[in-house]
């Protein structure tokens, strides 16, 4: 159990640190977009995870789900209005040579 | 009506759940401040299948598996495009054709898009989704469709 | 272990700071912000469990979630039609 | 551990409010004043104070950074230049800001337990509002039932901003649709 939250934990906190590099790494908005994705989703998912293996069985579990489940939920919508924003303001996408 | 029954109750759970106290005095008031949003909710007109989408319900519990093992292969490979030292990425905008029938459907479907690192939704029209993708991988996984097919059979439900 | 998850956590929300100074649009900061609003969530529900309390904390979190939410949109909402809704035009009722 | 969580927190809080005020796209600087509320909030949390982490967070991430907004809607994105240089009022701020300093010399120590708060009504509020009103929360105790009629006149005074806040930004609509009906 303790093992399991350890690793759980690990890998959010991992995924956390490559989301944030990731803000800072690339080129525009839209690609930055794609790494707050990684903290959002793996980043968030696995600490709470880790959490909720420690919490045990009880309202702290459930609650802990609680928050997962908003941030799964706003989060993509958070993203997609940003992204929809951006385009109306007339930002381009940055975008690679084609192949 | 059955909608509005069924919004109350949860309100109600969600309320017993962040209150923590169970004595008769703290839980009537839960019960008529539950009573009182859904009132308001419904003279909003917000109680429908868009506000309250209870049919999506058993179908997510099969997508919502499914979702997750894509969500985080996904998440992989965009953490290896971050922490690789040329940065490998390929960023492009496709249209794919969304399918679903319902609006709350074709949400699922783009918030979906959206949660998959690596593939943003950037426009939702009526059966096309607009998506910026940070590699062709991405790209290509999406194009293939199975997520499209399994949100459409998610609404089947 | 907690330790460590909320030193990276402090780490990463200083990282998504610098993008928020940076820039260099505005899109870049509503981006930082809701990033930076994610992590704090995080960090909070784990310092929780550091200090031995979780459930006030995870109150709070909660209702960060909720709220950093209500004003990411807001931001967005204003940065598209400029203002919040006041100048558009009423919708047309809904049919019963 | 929790001094090191707080020293991150204020020096992060820090480079908030330098690069808030070192901006001049205002709608840049509200989402800056968004992540200061929220540091600010996160701050209380880590001090172990919960109803001010909870109070910090609705209003300062929350309603401010709508009503900012709203105001952005009046005034324009974009910040103007200053008329006139700003070293008399820098000076007024510094000589305020070390007297208060000063001041804070004689105050009892951070958590000291014979501080003199801590000794008058403070023990008496813990120990009996569960027994005299009933409600869980201790601060809602004091505020909802031993400082009511405090309560009551805070809410009015706040009542009354919001009622002249909603006014001041209403006048616009008014005027705009007025100008569409002449159209």
């Amino acid at each position: 159990m303790e093992i399991a939250s350890a690793i759980l934990l690990l890998i959010g906190a991992l995924a956390m640190l490559v989301g944030g590099i990731g803000i800072l790494r690339m080129p525009d908005l839209f690609t930055r977009l794609h790494a707050v994705g990684i903290t959002d989703t793996l980043g968030a998912a696995a600490i709470l995870l880790g959490l909720a293996f420690i919490a045990g069985w009880g309202l702290l579990l459930v609650k802990l789900f609680l928050i997962l489940a908003v941030l799964l939920l706003l989060n993509p919508t958070a993203s997609h209005a940003l992204g929809r924003a951006a385009v109306h303001g007339a930002r381009r996408p940055w975008l690679s040579a084609p192949k | 009506m059955k909608r509005a029954l069924s919004l109350f109750l949860l309100l109600f759970a969600f309320w017993l759940l962040l209150s923590g106290h169970y004595d008769f005095w703290l839980i009537g008031l839960g019960l008529i401040s539950s009573a009182s949003a859904v009132f308001l909710a419904r003279r909003m007109g917000i109680v429908d299948a868009e506000g309250l989408p209870l049919d999506l319900v058993p179908g997510l519990l099969r997508y919502a598996p499914w979702l997750f093992g894509t969500v985080i292969r996904a998440n992989f490979d965009v953490a290896r495009r971050i922490l690789h030292p040329r940065l490998p990425i390929t960023p492009m905008v496709i249209r794919v054709p969304a399918e679903q029938r319902t609006a709350p459907g074709r949400v699922s479907y783009a918030n979906s898009i959206t949660l998959t690192p690596g593939t943003i939704s950037l426009e939702v029209s009526d059966d096309e989704i607009e998506v910026h993708a940070l590699s062709v991988d991405a790209a290509e996984d999406l194009q293939s469709g199975e997520m499209g097919r399994r949100v459409v059979a998610l609404e089947a439900h | 272990m907690l330790i460590l998850v909320v030193t990276v956590l402090l780490g990463t929300m200083g990282l998504a700071l610098i993008r928020a100074v940076r820039g260099p649009t505005v899109y870049d900061r509503i981006l930082a912000a809701n990033a930076f609003t994610t992590k704090t969530i995080v960090m909070v529900t784990t310092f929780g469990f550091m200090v031995g309390e979780p459930g006030l904390y995870l109150d709070i979190a909660l209702m960060y979630a909720l709220i950093g939410f209500i004003g990411t949109v807001a931001v967005l909402k204003v940065s598209e039609f400029g203002n919040l809704g006041q100048t558009r035009p009423e919708l047309p009722p809904k049919p019963k | 551990m929790v001094e090191a969580v707080n020293i991150v927190l204020l020096g992060l809080l820090v480079i908030t409010a330098v690069a808030a005020i070192r901006l001049h796209d205002l709608f840049a600087v509200v989402m800056m004043f968004g992540i200061y509320s929220l540091l600010a909030a996160t701050v209380f949390v880590v001090l172990d104070a919960v109803d001010v982490a909870f109070t910090e967070a609705a209003v300062g991430v929350g309603i401010s950074t709508i009503l900012m907004l709203t105001t952005l809607g009046l005034v324009g994105r974009w910040e103007r230049r200053p008329v006139h240089r700003p070293f008399l009022p820098l000076l007024v701020v510094v000589v305020t800001g070390a007297a208060l300093i000063y001041g804070t010399l004689d105050m009892p120590h951070f958590g000291d337990p014979d501080a003199p708060v801590h000794q008058h009504v403070a023990p008496r509020y813990l120990e009996q509002s569960p027994d005299e009103i009933g409600i869980p929360n201790v601060v809602t105790g004091v505020l909802a039932s031993y400082r009511g009629y405090d309560t009551l006149g805070e809410l009015t005074v706040i009542f009354t901003a919001g009622v002249g806040v909603l006014a001041l930004l209403g006048i616009r609509r008014r005027r705009q649709d007025e100008a569409t009906r002449e159209r």
